[in-house]
């Protein structure tokens, strides 16, 4: 196995992740859209870690740290829409328009 | 003794501040006893220098012309300069320790009876301790620059004394009016301090002395100098023209008058040229001018004491009419006749304030045609007066006599011409004396119910009056005797100044007992019947009365210097609220202002049109893209992610 | 072995996360991103970081995911699973993710050659080591943040008292 | 951590403190920020224990207590402290006031917490600004007053508040930006490249006469506002008189000392040829800061309004030594700033205290209140002698000093200056003779002496002014081997002066 067959995988989810970010209409769909592009980030990092640098661990420090934010992200993300939907009672993005020029 | 001359104004300062924090306030303090006790103490040290040094038992320092000389640095910077406090003892330091230290004792004895019932006792002992505190440093000061902290703080004291009753409106006007009167003066002692140290750097008396002594001080510089501390004199010693503020200056209680009229305050300014006459003498043109002042002043004072009703102002200006016989003194180099005429008139100037207290505190008027006929009630202070008056007036061989008779003697040999304005001036003190003793204590009484209820003082006022009496009486007289003071003083004219007249052996003994019998015997002939024939003459002569009434309108010219400055401040205010002020805010405001014109003009004509387009452009884009921006989310991130991809694909593989 | 390990896992995290992004019903999509995320888990153990396959499966297959669901339990609704979950604008998204991938492939193709050249090593002793030396304060900051994260998230979903 | 940085963020950490203390526990904060304040004078005594004052080299000034760490090394800007015999009074002078004026401050009722948050904040600038040895430092502090001084007359202020403070706000700032242009050209100056304010002193020789004037004129307009010299002094009545009376002292105390260190420190020291070109103007600056400061206070009915010209006149005493370029001028200035602090900080207080039981500062509404309130009147008596210049008492010595210093190059403009301490004495005793002596007006028939707390406050302030009166070599000690070192460090240049 190459280090390409890896970051093709990470590549694939990574634009699969990309798409749904921009494209479901439900912000719980958004956000695990979300969670697949950090995957594909994380994969990305340690595969390059694996291949170029065995030696050190650094790669997999960095992952657990995203690992880490991206819990934190989910938590807060979810909560966000836990508050909006009981506030607006929807949870489609298009539905907030707050920003609205 | 000697060497612990220091503690002569530590001592009062020190029980002035206890009177002052300790102990409570009120008609039964205690705390006067304390400042008797401490100005007891300084008495006693000062008359045994003083007796000492007359006796010629203290010796001088080797080679020099005093007693002791003490100083250490209160102040240095600079590379090498400093300031030193210090004492200088020399015969005229002692003598005038003696006289301070004696009246303000009396004084403030004196003062048990006069202000039994007042309910500040405690805060008016203070003061007198601290006045004299104040007077006394000025006395023994080594160098100028404590010489002149001390005066300003005499300044002060005679401010807080003067206006000790300040809940009535003139005290308290009097007391403010006698400051900035000094003050002002004390702006030429400050200017004559500042060229003295610019061109000496150094204030110590000793050192100048050596200083000038060796000529390197410029004549011209010697001058400004000496017209400053004139200046300075003119104010403290209330000559012409700033006497103003000393007849006001009888608002305060009157053993205050006697203290600053005999021994602490008005001869300070004597003092003070006294201590510097080697700059006086450094610079002729400044001894004229002392001259002058102090003729003019001896002048002019005793004819405003004529038509004076009030008793303590007749005093006043007889004080400030005898302090000008002093400067006068002093400016044709009788410099041992000033001094020694400045001991004897502190004894029997005390003498007449204190016994003029005790008629006021009997009678309780100052006005002297509400009095007359007291000597029946009063015979204790009637003869101590009348022997005040005596001296003033010159009576042979008393007090008086001696000094007022060797400032004419010094007089006459500078100027004949002086010589007899000053006799005249004598005649009118002799006049306006007896005038005011005929007045007070003889005739018929012309207020019964006043004359009924005066009362002969209490014995803590008639000590003083005898002390003094017997003073007056036989002070000049001892002193004058052998060249005892002359010693004392040890004084030497400096070369070429002596004057050049000698008048046959008679004539000055003669004519000043040929005006003093004129002045006695016109005033008891004009005053001790009824004060018709007084007044008659005074309506005839009503234009000069007037004048000498108003005080030659000296007050009226500074009356109008005050309103003067009091436009030109609200001149400055307004300047400063109106145009300053205006031009710092409103004028940026206008500047402003005017730029946005000035570039209104260019963009209506120039820009404007090029503006519009670019304007109405954007507008229209603005309206265009708003309709882009539809507070999606998701679509910002579209485009974000859109442009993010394709930039950094076509930026990373070029 | 080791093809048939990854293809497999590739695979099954490949199309999960197409169910994930496609899938009508929410809860399904949640079911589908467990799915993804644990066989992404399981190329990280392939790439011998042991200690990042049992993390991810801990933190995210347990942890976030399980968390998804309920909030899609706690928020989701019937009627939706009639209504498309996509919306208008997934050309565009194609097309970005399209060049997106192009701009990847570029750069991915210089490691077509780049093989493993050591044997995989327990990871954790390292991490462990890392983790409090080197990336001591990062370590410490993650952990603020995460406390930050919670106490916000209770913040916000908070019901309000009042309310 | 070095006793500089200490003394400067000592406040800072009360203020962050009382941040977190709840505003409704009024007592507390009060209680903290005395305490904070405190204990800043106390350390700032440390410093005074410290400092050797004979430490003085040939040249440049030496600083002690030095603390130097690289802060923006692209720029070379050094966060570097120090302090000589020129900055310790004045810091030490600091500490106290603020130590007082926080006493004082509790009869500040509204918005405590904000008020000494931004009290402690204004306390943090104020001993940066005498401490820092490094230009962009020192502006940095210069403009950290501003803020704080801004809202503490804005908030807290009398009835015109919101235009006082705009008006100090604005004049401070425009003077800053001249400032700031003037730092930066020092900085692109030949040689340079540093803001290190004794390197500049160092290397100042080798700048063009017409640099060294143009970059005098940025700093002269910055200082000169917060000094403040004629014309520019417009503000101070203003701010005066709507600041709330602890305000009012430190701006008077602290505030305008900054302006004339910066002039000694910055001006004199780093562009001398510029200070040099402008002594002939500065010299009529100083006289009419005296005289007309003087005539314009006394044509004033507010009080406060009227201690706020004398502020002016008093700080052409200053102006006056400082023209002397000599030892004694320096030494006066000095000395002045140090004296004027402790006086007119008392005077406002006194106000203040007058003003918190009558609520009006009219001269002519009072009348008597010697009888009524003798401790008060003793005080006040006391501090106005001391304001006009009595023996005994610390102005006196400063005066005659600063006089001493600029007469001999300067002889006509001192001799017309003397005029002000006439007028001074004028007002001060119109002044007391209005509201002190003659007859009760019945209206204050009820009025309280001063209390504890007030006693408190200005107790210190009056004990220092005789103390400083009787023997100020206490402060000539500590200035005089700097200030004569620095009076000797242009030698050259003001040669033809002496």
């Amino acid at each position: 196995m190459t280090l390409l067959h890896y970051l093709t995988v990470s590549g694939i989810l990574f634009v699969i992740g990309l798409f749904g970010a921009l494209t479901r209409r439900n912000t719980i769909g958004i956000l695990m859209s979300i969670e697949l592009m950090f995957n594909a980030a994380n994969l990305n990092l340690i595969a390059f870690n694996r291949f170029l640098y065995p030696e050190r661990l650094d790669g997999n420090v960095i992952t657990l740290f995203i690992i880490g934010v991206a819990a934190a992200e989910a938590v807060v993300g979810l909560a966000l829409v836990v508050t909006i939907y009981r506030n607006l009672n929807t949870i489609y993005s298009e539905d907030f328009n707050l920003l609205k020029g | 003794m000697l060497e612990h001359a220091y503690l002569i104004p530590i001592i009062p300062f020190v029980t002035s501040l206890v009177i002052l924090l300790g102990g409570k306030e009120g008609k039964d303090s205690k705390m006067p006893y304390l400042g008797i006790a401490a100005m007891g103490w300084c008495f006693l040290q000062s008359s045994v220098l003083f007796f000492r040094a007359l006796s010629g038992r203290m010796p001088l320092e080797a080679g020099k012309e005093f007693f002791l000389h003490q100083r250490f640095p209160w102040l240095e910077w600079g590379e090498n300069l400093r300031i030193n406090v210090g004492v200088l003892v020399d015969g005229p330091a002692v003598t005038l320790l003696f006289v301070v230290t004696l009246v303000s004792l009396l004084v403030q004895i004196y003062s048990l009876g006069y202000m039994h019932d007042d309910k500040r006792k405690k805060r008016y002992y203070a003061y007198l301790s601290f006045f004299t505190a104040s007077m006394l440093g000025l006395v023994i000061a080594s160098s100028i620059f404590i010489l002149f902290a001390c005066w300003e703080l005499v300044g002060v004291s005679s401010y807080l004394l003067i206006g000790f009753w300040f809940e009535k409106p003139g005290p308290a006007y009097a007391s403010k009016k006698a400051f900035i009167t000094t003050k002002l003066a004390d702006c030429g002692f400050y200017v004559g301090l500042l060229i003295l140290f610019c061109y000496a750097g150094t204030f110590d008396l000793v050192s100048l002395k050596s200083y000038i002594a060796q000529g390197l001080l410029p004549v011209e510089v010697a001058k400004a100098v000496g017209i400053g501390f004139l200046i300075g004199a003119i104010g403290k010693s209330a000559q012409i023209p700033l006497f103003i503020w000393l007849p006001d200056a009888m608002e305060g209680p009157t053993p205050v008058s006697a203290l600053i009229h005999a021994a602490t305050m008005v001869v300070a300014g004597i003092y003070l040229v006294a201590r510097t006459y080697f700059i006086f003498t450094a610079a002729p043109t400044t001894m004229g001018a002392v001259a002058w002042v102090g003729l003019f002043t001896a002048f002019f004072a005793a004819t405003m004491a004529i038509t004076a009703y009030d008793i303590k102002k007749v005093l006043a200006y007889s004080t400030v009419s005898q302090l000008g016989y002093m400067m006068l003194g002093l400016g044709v180099y009788g410099y041992t006749a000033a001094l020694f005429h400045l001991t004897t008139h502190a004894f029997f100037k005390a003498l007449l304030f204190l016994g003029a207290g005790s008629v006021i505190h009997a009678v309780h008027t100052n006005d002297m045609r509400e009095m007359g006929g007291l000597y029946k009630r009063m015979p204790t202070t009637a003869a101590t007066v009348g022997i005040a008056t005596l001296t003033i007036a010159g009576l042979p061989l008393l007090s008086g006599w001696w000094s007022k008779e060797a400032i004419l003697h010094d007089v006459y040999a500078v100027s004949p011409g002086m010589w007899v304005v000053a006799v005249f001036t004598a005649g009118l003190t002799a006049f306006y004396m007896s005038r005011m003793y005929v007045l007070t204590f003889l005739g018929a009484p012309r207020n019964e119910e006043k004359h009924s209820h005066a009362h002969e003082s209490p014995l803590t006022m008639k000590i003083p009056l005898w002390t003094l009496a017997v003073l007056s009486l036989f002070a000049g007289g001892i002193l004058h005797y052998n060249g005892l003071f002359e010693h004392l003083v040890h004084f030497k004219l400096p070369e070429g100044s002596h004057g050049s007249h000698h008048a046959p052996a008679y004539l000055l003994p003669g004519a000043a007992i040929f005006v003093f019998a004129v002045g006695v015997g016109l005033a008891y002939k004009l005053y001790s019947g009824s004060l018709e024939t007084a007044q008659q003459l005074r309506g005839k002569l009503s234009i000069a009365a007037e004048t000498l009434e108003q005080r030659y309108y000296f007050d009226d010219f500074f009356l109008g210097l005050v309103k003067l400055s009091d436009k030109l401040a609200t001149a400055c205010y307004w300047i400063d609220s109106r145009i300053i002020d205006a031009i710092f805010i409103d004028g940026w405001a206008l500047v402003l202002r005017a730029l946005a014109a000035v570039n209104d003009f260019i963009d209506s004509f120039i820009v404007d049109g090029a503006v519009d387009g670019v304007g109405t452009i954007t507008q229209d884009a603005g309206w265009g893209l708003r309709k882009l921006v539809r507070g999606q989310v998701q679509e910002y991130l579209l485009y974000v992610s859109l442009a993010v991809a394709v930039f950094a694909t076509f930026m990373l593989s070029r | 072995m080791e093809h048939i390990v990854f293809y497999s896992l590739s695979s099954v995290a490949l199309i999960s996360a197409l169910g994930v992004v496609l899938m009508r019903n929410v809860l399904h999509c949640a079911l589908m991103l467990g799915l993804s995320l644990m066989a992404v888990a399981g190329l990280f153990g392939s790439l011998g970081a042991d200690f990042l396959f049992a993390g991810q499966i801990v933190v995210y297959v347990t942890g976030v995911a399980v968390l998804v669901l309920f909030v899609v339990m706690l928020a989701g609704r019937e009627s939706e699973l009639n209504s498309p979950q996509t919306n208008d604008k997934w050309p565009l998204a194609l097309v970005i993710g399209a060049i997106t991938f192009g701009g990847f492939w570029r750069f991915f193709g210089a490691y077509a050659d780049t093989y493993a050249t050591t044997d995989a090593e327990p990871t954790t002793r390292g991490i462990g080591i890392l983790l409090l030396s080197d990336y001591a304060l990062p370590f410490e900051l993650i952990s603020l943040i995460l406390i930050a994260a919670l106490i916000g998230a209770i913040h916000f979903s908070r019901v309000e008292e009042s309310q | 951590m070095g006793l500089l940085t200490t003394v400067t963020f000592l406040p800072l950490i009360g203020a962050i403190i009382i941040l977190f203390i709840p505003k409704e526990k009024v007592a507390v904060i009060r209680g903290s920020a005395i305490f904070t304040t405190f204990a800043t004078f106390v350390v700032s005594l440390f410093l005074y224990a410290g400092f050797d004052p004979s430490l003085v080299g040939d040249g440049v000034p030496v600083m002690q207590f030095t603390e130097r760490y690289e802060w923006i090394a692209t720029f070379n800007v050094f966060y570097a402290m120090g302090i000589d015999g020129l900055s310790l009074p004045i810091i030490i002078l600091t500490t106290l006031i603020c130590f007082l004026a926080s006493i004082y401050s509790v009869s500040i009722k509204e918005r405590v917490k904000e008020f000494f948050f931004w009290y402690l904040l204004l306390e943090v600038g104020m001993v940066g600004v005498f401490c820092a040895t490094d230009l962009f430092l020192f502006y940095l502090f210069w403009e950290l007053t501003l803020v704080p001084m801004y809202f503490l007359i804005g908030v807290w202020g009398g009835p015109r508040k919101e235009y006082a403070a705009i008006k100090f706000f604005l004049f401070t700032l425009v003077g800053s930006v001249f400032m700031l242009l003037a730092i930066i050209a020092v900085y692109f100056a030949p040689n340079s490249g540093t803001f290190d304010m004794l390197k500049l002193m160092e290397i100042n020789s080798s700048w063009s006469r017409n640099f060294q004037i143009v970059a005098f004129i940025g700093f002269y307009l910055g200082l000169s506002v917060k000094i403040p010299a004629f014309p520019f002094h417009t503000w101070l009545p203003l701010a005066h008189v709507e600041a709330p009376t602890p305000v009012s002292v430190i701006l008077a105390s602290v505030l305008l000392k900054m302006g004339c260190y910066g002039l000694l420190r910055i001006c004199y020291s780093i562009l001398p040829a510029g200070f040099e070109w402008f002594l002939p103007y500065f010299i009529i600056i100083a006289f009419i800061n005296i005289v007309y400061g003087a005539l314009c206070a006394m044509a004033q009915t507010d009080m406060k309004k009227m201690i706020a010209y004398s502020s002016i006149n008093h700080m052409g005493y200053c102006l006056l030594g400082m023209a002397a370029v000599s030892s004694t001028g320096f030494n006066g200035a000095v000395l002045q700033m140090i004296n004027h602090g402790i006086i007119t900080g008392a005077l406002f207080l006194l106000v203040g205290v007058l003003y918190d039981r009558a609520h009006t500062r009219d001269i002519s509404a009072f009348g008597g209140l010697g009888a009524k309130v003798p401790v008060y009147a003793a005080l006040m008596v006391l501090t106005c002698f001391a304001s006009l210049g009595l023996p005994g008492l610390a102005g006196f010595v400063s005066e005659f000093m600063c006089f001493l210093g600029a007469f001999p190059v300067w002889k006509m403009w001192t001799i017309l200056s003397v005029a002000g301490i006439l007028i001074t004495a004028a007002f001060f005793l119109r002044m007391i003779q209005k509201v002190f002596l003659g007859p009760l007006n019945e209206k204050w028939a009820d009025l309280p002496d001063i209390n504890t707390r007030e006693l408190l406050a200005i107790g210190p302030l009056a004990v220092l002014t005789v103390l400083f009166g009787v023997w100020p070599k206490l402060i000539l000690d500590i200035t005089n081997p700097t200030v004569t070192a620095l009076a000797e460090m242009h030698s050259t240049i003001f040669k033809y002066l002496h």
